[in-house]
């Protein structure tokens, strides 16, 4: 279960990362830049440092947290993971919220 | 006088147009009839113009200016933009109604409503979904409703159906002969991005439909708080069909078709209100 | 629990800061006295929070997403991007209050409005040029409240009215030990890009300060719309003022200086409202 | 005066002609491209045209219709109108309108 209530959802946005994702759906050549140089793509944006090694590690735990869930569903599609890879990693999530 | 002549509601997801081809028999026989019967609904209305209820699925907005409600007021919008829908439904332009449109915006303005407007929008799958599927032809003029119901804080139920009412005010106050129908997009439950992801909640659903048929609105609104405020997050699309469900005056709910698809992610429902007219 | 402070209201105008060195002495030391009496009087209310009530000079939004109302929910914003104003206020960022911000947000949403979010704003001269002569020091933490007052159709004036109610309705709901003032930046009369450029309707502006001194809200707001509309297009920036005096409860208006400055383009006042604090 | 009244203004609203000097507003390499080859800007919007006939003439008076006032204001700064000019051209429309 996903307890809205629990947390302000919206304060723990976090614009740039979702800014670095949004112009990643918008425009492939940023996805070609990503693609070819991650610490590049990112000097871009002024990531907090936990946010970039929570990239760089796609640490799904901690990302779910800061971005959109469209947006990051979006994201780990052109990072080339897989749809069932990625079922698995947030279905894991969901069995430690639990326990 | 413009005349209200039908509300409609039906669940989208980008699945059911990206997998189409590779769906179960069954359950693309199941889509493309529930979708043509609700086509069929639709056009014995026989609108002039089509309000969509729908989200914005991070098309036309960010973060840095997400509006609660905008009003597309363009004479024409952009077809889809996602690879998986445009080649199943290649409109490059679907055609608006600016000025009732602007009528619209008008009257929510003056009548203690906020919206944003957008002369310009692209229309993404939580529009054009329904619309390739309920093969409408020809289109009609498609007045475009972006409701969040994507991204924290949206708006409340009991909001929503203020929004509704006002949809039927600006329907009635309008002094053109046009035939105005609601469709709401979106919902039932489904989960996206988050670790329930591909979770279909049946029994919320049934539930949400149940609530729909024999609520009134005071408590329509606050169960419906209640029971989505720890679902998956697609299930918060079912504010758009509240809204349609008030602006067919909170009446005559006939849900006519219902499947819980974990295929395609979505718990997937389809109804009509009956309408005065 | 928050206490709402004071509230306040500046005209702007990018001449004043465009022009500032080549202006004459004498409106450029009643300009700068002006706006060093209101930045003492805002010091002296101690705001923590300063609500900024301004329009956006095409800054963030344009036409395809405008927002009738936008509150910046953002830790920080950009400062100004003019170059005319850039080097006379060179804050890079400026200080935010999300968590203000999104109770103001909230607030809203449950009480029957529907604004925009932003997490990310830049401010333009509407919000700076008044911090940039008030020279407060340090700087208030600032939360953006941008309501169109650039672009048909606009807010109603009585609508804004219910803004600022609801403002006051969010400093008294939060519980945190703040304290708040709202500015209110715009106006008076003035007239960009129209055939009228460079017009100041002083009498339409002495008529605007004596009905929020004196009317009632039924009649000023119904008095705004009727003397606003044929007016210069900055006049309208005025709703800015309604909100703050709506915020303030709608009494104690004070306008403590005014002049006509075609100089400037800009018939400028600047007012505090009494508070029951 | 202006009447706003009398017009719909928000219906006259050209989309593109806005969306094109919006964007001459927000990127000095649009306005470097427009000032090296109008045309060839102007291309990149689907302007009707009447509109294109009245940027290239700089037909002040169908212009103020279709674009929000302080966007074409920005505009007239971008092609090097002076301010002076600018007065001067917006004050002789209001002089048609009176009479
Ligand atoms: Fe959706
Ligand atoms: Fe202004």
């Amino acid at each position: 279960m996903i307890d809205r209530a629990e947390v302000d959802k919206v304060a723990l946005v976090d614009y740039w990362l979702s800014r670095m994702i949004f112009d990643l759906s918008r425009d492939p050549a940023n996805v070609a830049a990503w693609r070819k140089d991650r610490n590049a793509f990112m000097d871009r944006y002024p990531l907090r440092p936990q946010i970039r090694e929570a990239v760089l590690a796609d640490d799904l735990k901690i990302l779910t947290r800061h971005v959109n869930a469209y947006l990051l569903r979006f994201y780990f599609g052109i990072c080339g993971m897989s749809e069932p890879e990625l079922l698995a990693r947030l279905h894991a999530l969901k069995e430690k919220t639990d326990g | 006088m413009a005349e209200f002549v039908g509300s409609f509601a039906a669940s989208h997801g980008p699945l059911i147009a990206r997998d189409w081809d590779k769906l179960t028999p069954r359950v693309r026989d199941w889509l493309g009839g529930s979708f043509a019967e609700l086509g069929r609904r639709v056009a014995a209305s026989r609108p002039d113009v089509l309000v969509i209820v729908a989200p914005d699925h991070w098309t036309n907005f960010f973060i840095d200016n997400l509006p609660t409600v905008c009003v597309g007021i363009g004479a024409e919008h952009d077809g889809p933009p996602e690879p998986f829908l445009k080649p199943r439904f290649p409109h490059r332009k679907l055609p608006g109604d600016g000025r009732f449109a602007r009528h619209l915006l008008r009257t929510a303005l003056t009548s203690g409503f906020d919206p944003a407007l957008s002369h310009h929008l692209a229309l993404d799958h939580g529009f054009c979904l329904p619309l390739w599927l309920m093969k409408l032809d020809p289109l009609p003029a498609i007045v475009p409703f972006v409701l969040n119901s994507l991204e924290d804080p949206m708006p409340s139920f009991a909001r929503c159906l203020d929004w509704g009412r006002l949809i039927a005010k600006a329907v009635a106050s309008y002094p053109e002969e046009v035939r105005v129908a609601v469709l709401g997009s979106g919902g039932l439950s489904h989960s996206i991005g988050e670790p329930t992801m591909g979770e279909v909640e049946e029994d919320l659903d049934r539930d949400c439909l149940r609530l729909l048929r024999e609520a009134p609105d005071a408590s329509l609104a606050s169960s419906l708080e209640e029971k989505l405020r720890n679902a998956g997050n697609g299930g918060h699309e079912i504010r758009n069909w509240v809204v349609a469900h008030a602006a067919a005056g909170s009446r005559g709910f006939d849900a006519f078709a219902y499947a819980a698809l974990p295929e395609v992610f979505v718990g997937c429902g389809f109804a009509e209100w009956k309408t005065a007219s």
